[in-house]
């Protein structure tokens, strides 16, 4: 019996990447529950637009670097990250200008703004790809680790090694930051009530005297920033490369929806909820077994629920499952 | 004397699933064009004439209209591509036999497609998966490796190559941990780190892309301390890999298509200096088109039906060898009526069906380099 | 008949019905009264299968019918109307109505692409009939109109139509009167009447307009937070002390503005 | 009635875009990217009869398209015997196994009750779960063994590949009823993740399933239900023909076969508007917008609202899998791998909503516009882009970029044009009719 | 001419017109009532009034200013509310947070407001934390009412705001109605329990189709027999 080695099989290889990659995916869910909440859409753009906030984030990195500013055990990318999202901002406003505004005024269903984000996911492909080509970047610099699995070792005396990059531990605080404030601003503030109001009745929110432009406005100052927040936590955390983001929509929108659509926090929980499924039911539980069993006795076989060409079905099977428990996801989200 | 230039298709996913590799594929493809050209030789002073295409990697559909669009409406006469295994074979059966031209391809590898019909039309430069996979567990027992935890990027390529490795190293006594796929573009290999840490072994074989998913597993592996050594089928070897990830890849190895006579030095020094990078199937993509090139140089006639039974002929032996940058050489050659053996970059030797067979490059990474250990 | 054999609906902790016993008499035009609140609409809701009691029984002519869909009850003759209307909003009004008729030969796909002619004489019929109940809501002008488009009140008049379609054995009204202009209303009221008297219609209807219920219902049931407060007649009910305490008030304590003004 | 001259107008427009490019390009290429728009506008269809007609989200077209395309395989390729010996008779025990346990344990769900019902269930399906695998994995493995580089699977019935366009509906429909059983309940949104959910786990099984599809080693060569190309150049009457007509023989043998192909693909499409178009006018139509609109109201007039969603989701799905059985065999093979969510899902929801939802003629029209711009944005960007560096000096570094970047204008001008048609056209271009 | 006054309004929702000529207006201090059949434009009339409708010909003027350009936001921060006939809650919200979205353009202190609402629907301050969604008919309509309250407007516009509440609370809503007006504020209000609301009206118009019918005092429209008969039910 050696629980302790257990547990750092466990931290090392499945606790910490998932709560990491929980916190990336919520920071995207984040994005996608915001524009559904005020805007009552899913806006299939946001993989892109998280894209172009990295890819901006990045530009900005290489000038940094290239003026030798740094920083330091931080990865330069944080100190470029304001521009990216400020640029961010911009192209979701300016797409809201000529496309979605259009709708609004139409007073189109929300499968029409569905489809138009489509149509803008296509421009903003082709857009970033133009200006950054379709390779992959290095986006993280500074210290890689917070301590490193040999670190661990020694430290602890410890059979198994436990690792922790810095990009881990900086996507982690970052993403409960954001929620937390998020939470604040939509709960808490008069602005951000207005915007609860305005998505749940237009027409009266403006009889109330809330602003619908105002509020548009915001709701994409706020999706672009932590669009460009998630994109560069995961472009820092693993690598940039454009198509990356298109395929990363989906566990984002199954985030979004686990947790329920409108609902920050079921953002998080639901970034949690499929991080840790993709990895905990694919995982191999031989050698925790191992460690917790007495003696010397190894399981013959790798002790994994589903071999890993599952994952992707296993999380979307955790989604239905869920969804069949709950129809409308686990904080009760709104429906159209 | 003037004539019209000799158009040829050159037909890559630039869009979609492997897009960061085809413009570099296409760059190479174009490199060996752009050579024939400038030499003045080819069909009396030709000029050859890319003209791409988007295969998508996964739309047959949009790929065969593609296809169709540059051999019905541009008028191509031979075709470099295509790159993913499904929108080839859509490509060969629905619009290169219909209309007879000859396909090049760099990088499709599935099995299926050596016993499809093909009416002699096609050919590839990718290296057999079988053969790799021997050469590889040869490797891996010369090493004195016991066991091995093995992923492959889940398509044809990865599958085909596994199953080869897989059989070949248990077969002289090796043991493979686990086999687990992962999907290329998908950005998080957390899961597949994890099984394969848990199955352990003494390496890790990555028979995936080295700007896809095999470097996010390779990055993953070593992060999290699972892995120290990688073993690096021919996807996986290219400069990229060692510059992105650094000194913890040194002392991994791997293997690709090549033979000792420096033909991937040469190419490697050809792309650099005309800008263009050396990744996955790049070589393989320059001598495709090169194939192409030599081909109608010695039917004397762009024309596929009469062409395509000269592949074989410049390709393998007798003949001059004809290494990258020869190019001009070999088209002199053959237009006084002499024969080549085009060995080109990945060392093309093309065996029954078009398909490359041909000799290994056993590589180690050293000093953050891909360094050659010897020629198997 | 209908008897609800002591009902209780719980959202969480809010006991919306709790404990309510109530017989609806086959022939009757039963009244249903009750301070805003007081559960009758949820009532309704579990009578009409649209939720599932948290405990006790519907039974209908002696039969257990609780927690059947509704639309296994109305196959069973049993109707409601909504109080908040739920127009089909993209049909016309005239779609509205059609669409109500039950077992038509044209729902079912086979019969609609095999039998075009018996689809198409049904057709005519329920048109004709639509027709009618269009011209008695006098909403003949925008009978091809969506109904997404209507006012208020006429969102009200279509909800009483659609029960107009059918032979109805009991058919429950939550609220049609309010926004529905009184001279309307009236003829409305005269129409159930004879509905009543005719055709035998039992009706349980939801009113808050004293004068438009003590015009029909006998009896009146008043409900109060949950449960039944008391039954009686009109009279009875509107001189009951509890019912005015919780109910009815008394009147206006302000004098009116102008008075004052003057 | 001038909405119909303008529908009309815009049908016949959209067939003066396959003159345009029969005359600037080629008759053949004209006629290879008909037949896919023929394949499109069915497959929309489907997706309009969901969406359109009863306000389905339906974002797992994929998996459905899938299963057409291994009913395909399933029917057309010729059987492996060697496979069948070596591993059938475990697999069908196997499979035996999993119908009985389902067997048991729905005879269990229906006549047991408590906890009595939930211990038995739960033993049942974990006995039944190993019972299975036990006779199912060896028989897999042995299957795929035989010959993996070539076969490594059951292969199919070896019957014309025309009868798996409606094996195709039947797997879609089948699978339809499963999911819909499973996941109708959901609201727009939530039914939309459940199904992209559900049709990714049948890609992932398509994917890794070798001894049932091959999976990421693709099937090619499945059989034609026209002519080769090469056996018409070889055949002298068409020789002839092309001599008299002054054509070449290659080009005529092209154009017999995909004419022959948009022959069989027009039937289906015309039998499968007719019914739709029958059905929306009918009163079932009638009932299904009502229901799509307030399916409260609905159910209180007597519908049975379950009931009709899975009616109408089956069916929407068993067009789907139709066209997806057609696309894989105008395809001649399988490639579990190209199933993408972009392109086999939103791509027909674009059809659908640019054509105009609820409308068949829209539904039918937005797949003709959308695929035929799908393929011709390419050619229509890279002009584009000439155009633009035309100016520029030959070396500009900007123009170089812009021309290696050439082929992403594709996507681009693919954005552009939808956007486009969704500006002046919001309800689509045919939007659905007021009756 | 009064304080605020729609005028000769023309116009409808798409090409065909529901207003044709039609006139209400309000002083301030005063109620003012528009009784009429079903669709005969009474709402279209008030949403014309707001701006939330574009009127052909006419105009809307207050205080003596034209107001008929504005956007109906900028007519609340002029001093305008408006409860709607539907849609009039935010069903997601709690009562409360519905009653704060009614003082959103308030920045001073608005518990005073807040405890006169509750005190005038004591059932809200039960509910205060409730989604107002989940509320039975006749409780949404306080909390409606209790919205545009909040505000405190200069002139409060009420679309049947007496639907569905029981006549206690109706008795009720109209004193309280009646009490506003005295503080000097505008009163317009559409309403089908039209016999109390004209007996507390100053002024009273009927429509129908879109024009104006009859417009008089509330006594004079109520002593009418033709109105009686023909739009208030006898
Ligand atoms: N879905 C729900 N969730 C929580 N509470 C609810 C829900 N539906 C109704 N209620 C509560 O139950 C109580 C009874 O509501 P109901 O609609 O039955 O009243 P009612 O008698 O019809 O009133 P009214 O005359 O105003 O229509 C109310 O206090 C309401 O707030
Ligand atoms: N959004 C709309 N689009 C088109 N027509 C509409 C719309 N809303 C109302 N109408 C039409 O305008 C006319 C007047 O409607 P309005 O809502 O003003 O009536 P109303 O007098 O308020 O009636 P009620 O007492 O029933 O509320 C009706 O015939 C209605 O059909
Ligand atoms: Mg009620
Ligand atoms: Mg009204």
């Amino acid at each position: 019996m050696d629980i302790l080695n257990a547990l750092a099989v466990l931290l090392n290889f499945l606790v910490i990447p998932a709560l990491a990659y929980g916190s990336q995916l919520a920071l995207g869910a984040l994005g996608v529950t915001l524009i559904y909440g005020v805007l009552r859409f899913s806006n299939f753009a946001h993989g892109e637009l998280m894209a172009f906030g990295t890819m901006t984030t990045i530009l900005v990195m290489w000038l940094l670097q290239n003026a030798g500013i740094s920083g330091g055990f931080l990865p330069t990318a944080l100190i470029a990250m304001p521009v990216g999202i400020l640029v961010a901002v911009l192209l979701a406003l300016g797409t809201d200008r000529l496309v979605y505004k259009f709708y609004r005024k139409q007073k189109s269903p929300p499968v029409i703004f569905l489809i138009g984000s489509l149509a803008v996911m296509f421009f903003y492909n082709g857009l970033i790809r133009f200006v950054i080509g379709p390779d992959d970047q290095n986006v993280a610099d500074g210290a890689r680790f917070i301590f490193t699995a040999g670190d661990f070792k020694k430290w602890s005396g410890l059979a198994e090694g436990i690792a922790f990059r810095t990009t881990q531990g900086i996507s982690i605080v970052v993403a409960i930051l954001c929620v937390a404030a998020l939470f604040w601003f939509l709960n808490k503030t008069k602005t951000g009530k207005s915007m609860r109001a305005y998505s749940d009745n237009e027409n009266l929110a403006l009889l109330s005297g809330v602003n619908p432009e105002k509020v548009v406005v915001i709701a994409w100052v706020l999706a672009a920033s932590l669009a460009t927040i998630a994109g560069t936590m995961y472009g820092m955390d693993k690598t940039f490369k454009p198509f990356i983001y298109l395929q990363l929509l989906l566990p984002i929108f199954a985030s979004a929806i686990v947790g329920g659509l409108g609902s920050p926090i079921g953002a998080v929980v639901g970034g949690f909820i499929i991080a840790f499924s993709e990895i905990a039911v694919t995982f191999a539980y031989k050698k925790v077994i191992g460690y917790l069993t007495p003696g010397d006795w190894v399981p013959d076989g790798l002790i994994q629920l589903l071999s890993t060409d599952y994952k992707f079905a296993v999380s979307f099977a955790i989604l239905v499952v869920v969804l069949l428990v709950r129809p409308t996801g686990i904080f009760k989200g709104q429906t159209i | 004397a003037s004539h019209s230039p000799v158009k040829i298709g050159v037909i890559l996913g630039f869009t979609g699933p492997i897009e960061s590799l085809t413009p570099t594929m296409a760059a190479s493809a174009e490199l060996a064009m752009k050579e024939a050209t400038d030499s003045g030789k080819f069909l009396d002073g030709a000029e050859v004439m890319p003209v791409r295409a988007d295969s998508t990697c996964i739309d047959s559909a949009a790929a065969s209209a593609a296809a169709e669009r540059l051999i019905t409406a541009e008028g191509v006469t031979a075709i470099m591509g295509a790159d993913c295994s499904g929108v080839t074979g859509a490509i060969l059966q629905n619009v290169a036999r219909a209309n007879g031209i000859v396909m090049i391809s760099p990088s499709a590898t599935s099995p299926a497609l050596s016993d499809a019909e093909d009416d002699g039309l096609f050919f590839r430069t990718s290296p057999s998966d079988a053969r790799q996979g021997d050469v590889l567990a040869d490797v891996l027992i010369e090493k004195g490796v016991k066991s091995a935890a093995l992923t492959y990027t889940n398509n044809d390529y990865g599958k085909g190559l596994s199953d080869s490795i897989q059989a070949a190293f248990e077969a002289k006594g090796g043991t493979i941990t686990i086999s687990a796929a992962h999907e290329d573009g998908k950005g998080d290999y957390s899961a597949e780190v994890g099984a394969l840490a848990q199955a352990g072994g003494d390496v890790l074989i990555v028979a995936g892309y080295l700007d896809q998913g095999g470097k996010g597993v390779i990055q993953g592996a070593l992060d999290a301390g699972a892995f120290e050594t990688f073993v690096l089928p021919d996807g996986m070897v290219g400069d990229s890999l060692p510059a992105a990830i650094g000194a913890p890849l040194n002392g991994s190895y791997g293997t690709i298509a090549g033979s000792e006579s420096e033909g991937a030095d040469l190419f490697q020094k050809l792309a650099t200096d005309a800008g263009v990078k050396t990744d996955t199937y790049a070589a393989e993509s320059y001598d495709a088109a090169a194939l192409i090139l030599l081909a109608m140089q010695a039917a004397k006639s762009a024309n596929s039906a009469d062409f395509k039974d000269k592949v074989m002929d410049v390709a393998n032996a007798p003949g001059e060898k004809i290494l990258p940058g020869e190019i001009g050489k070999a088209l002199e050659i053959l237009a006084a009526g002499g024969e080549v053996d085009y060995v080109g970059a990945t060392a093309v030797e093309f065996i029954g069906n078009g398909e490359s067979g041909g000799s290994f490059r056993q590589i180690l990474v050293d000093g953050e380099k891909i360094t050659t250990e010897k020629y198997r | 008949m209908i008897v609800v054999e002591n009902i209780h609906k719980h959202f969480g902790g809010i006991r919306a019905v709790n404990g309510a016993s109530l017989t609806i008499k086959t022939g009757s035009i039963t009244g249903l009264i009750g301070p805003n609140g007081a559960g009758k609409t949820t009532l309704f809701n579990v009578i009409a299968g649209a939720l599932k009691p948290t405990s006790g029984r519907v039974l209908l002519d002696g039969q257990d019918i609780t927690g059947l869909s509704p639309h296994e009850l109305f196959a069973q003759g049993l109707l409601r109307t909504f109080q908040i209307a739920h127009e089909f909003s993209t049909l016309t009004v005239r779609e509205n109505l059609m669409m109500v008729p039950p077992r038509q030969s044209g729902e079912s796909l086979i019969k609609a692409w095999t039998k075009p002619g018996i689809v198409k004489r049904e057709e005519e019929e329920i048109r004709n009939k639509a027709n009618d109940v269009i011209e008695f809501l006098e909403i003949s002008h925008v009978a091809d109109e969506l109904a997404g488009n209507l006012s208020g009140g006429q969102k009200k008049l279509l909800e009483l139509g659609r029960t107009m379609m059918v032979d109805a054995k009991i058919v429950f009204l939550d609220e049609v009167g309010a926004g529905v202009n009184r001279t309307l209303l009236a003829t409305i009221g005269d129409a159930i009447l004879r509905l009543n008297k005719e055709r035998g219609y039992t009706f349980c209807m939801i009113e808050h307009d004293m004068e438009f219920i003590s015009r029909l219902c006998d009896p009146v049931i008043c409900m109060a937070e949950g449960s039944v407060l008391a039954e009686g007649t009109a009279e009875e009910i509107k001189n009951n002390e509890e019912v005015i305490e919780a109910y009815l008030g008394t009147g206006l304590k302000n004098k009116p503005a102008k008075e004052v003004s003057a | 009635m001038s909405i119909n001259y303008r529908n009309i107008g815009l049908f016949a427009a959209t067939a003066m875009l396959f003159v345009v490019v029969g005359q600037m390009q080629s008759w053949s290429l004209s006629l290879a990217i008909l037949n896919l728009c023929i394949i499109s506008a069915i497959m929309s269809l489907g997706v309009n009869i969901q969406w359109g007609y009863a306000g389905l989200l339906n974002v797992g077209v994929m998996g459905f398209a899938a299963l057409g395309g291994l009913a395909a395989v399933l029917v057309s390729s010729p059987p492996v015997a060697a496979a069948w010996s070596a591993g059938g008779g475990n697999l069908l025990v196997g499979l035996l196994i999993a119908a009985l346990t389902i067997g048991i344990i729905v005879w269990c769900y229906y006549d047991m009750r408590g906890t009595k019902r939930r211990v038995l269930i739960a033993l049942v399906a974990v006995a039944g779960y190993f019972a299975t695998r036990a006779f199912l994995d060896p028989a897999a493995d042995a299957i795929e063994a035989v010959d993996p580089a070539a076969t490594g699977f059951l292969g199919g019935a070896g019957m014309p590949i025309v009868f798996a366009w409606l094996i195709g509906g039947v797997f879609a429909a089948g699978a339809a009823w499963i999911v819909g059983k499973i996941s109708l309940g959901l609201r727009s949104d939530y039914l939309a993740i459940a199904t992209l959910g559900i049709s990714e786990i049948i890609i992932a099984m398509l994917k890794n399933e070798d001894w049932l599809t091959r999976g990421v080693k693709n099937v090619v060569g499945l059989p034609r239900p026209v002519p080769y190309e090469v056996d018409i150049q070889q055949s002298v009457y068409f020789q002839d023909l092309a001599a008299d007509w002054g054509m070449s023989i290659i080009e005529l043998s092209s154009m017999v076969v995909k004419l022959s192909y948009a022959g069989l693909f027009a039937i289906v499409l015309l039998i499968v508007l007719y019914l739709s178009e029958t059905a929306l006018r009918s009163p079932w139509g009638r009932m299904m917008r009502a229901i799509r609109d307030n399916e409260t109201a609905a159910e209180a007039m007597g519908k049975d609202v379950k009931g009709r969603h899975l009616q109408v989701f089956i069916l929407g799905s068993a067009v789907v899998g139709i066209a997806g059985a057609m696309l894989t065999t105008i395809d001649g093979q399988f490639t579990p791998g190209a199933y993408q969510p972009l392109r086999f899902t939103f791509l027909i929801w674009a059809m659908v909503i640019v054509g105009g939802s609820g409308n068949n003629w829209g539904a039918v029209l937005g797949g003709f516009i959308i695929w035929f711009f799908w393929v011709e944005a390419e050619p229509i960007g890279l002009w584009f882009m000439d155009l633009i560096t035309s100016s520029m000096d030959e070396s500009n570094p900007l123009r170089l970029h812009l021309l290696d970047s050439a082929a992403h204008i594709r996507l681009m001008a693919m954005g552009v044009i939808m956007l486009l048609v969704l500006r002046f056209a919001p309800q689509g271009l045919i939007p659905e009719r007021r009756r | 001419m009064s304080f605020l006054l729609g005028k000769n309004m023309t116009g409808g929702y798409g090409s065909t017109d529901i207003l044709h000529d039609c006139t209400i207006g309000v002083e301030q201090g005063e109620i003012a009532v528009v009784v009429g059949p079903n669709g005969a434009g009474k709402s279209t009339a008030m949403k014309a009034v707001f701006g939330m409708l574009n009127i052909r010909e006419g105009q809307v003027t207050m205080d003596g200013e034209d107001i008929t350009a504005l956007t109906p936001q900028a007519r609340v921060q002029k001093g305008m509310g408006f409860v709607p006939q539907t849609h009039n809650v935010f069903t997601s919200m709690s009562v409360e947070e519905n009653l704060e979205m009614g003082a959103f353009i308030r920045n001073d202190d608005f518990s005073d407001t807040l405890a006169q609402v509750f005190d005038l629907f004591p059932i809200l301050k039960e509910k205060r934390n409730q989604p107002a969604g989940e509320l039975s008919g006749g409780q949404r309509q306080q909390v409606a009412v209790g919205r545009a309250l909040m505000t405190q407007p200069k002139v409060l516009m009420l679309d049947e705001p007496t639907a569905g509440v029981s006549p206690i609370v109706m008795d009720e809503l109209f004193d309280r109605i009646i009490e506003i007006a005295r503080t000097g504020i505008a009163i317009l209000m559409v309403e089908q329990n039209a016999k109390q609301a004209l007996n507390i009206a100053d002024k009273g118009y009927v429509l129908a189709q879109g024009k104006n019918l009859y417009t008089d005092t509330g006594e004079a429209l109520l002593a009418d027999p033709d109105v009686r008969k023909a739009f208030l039910g006898g």
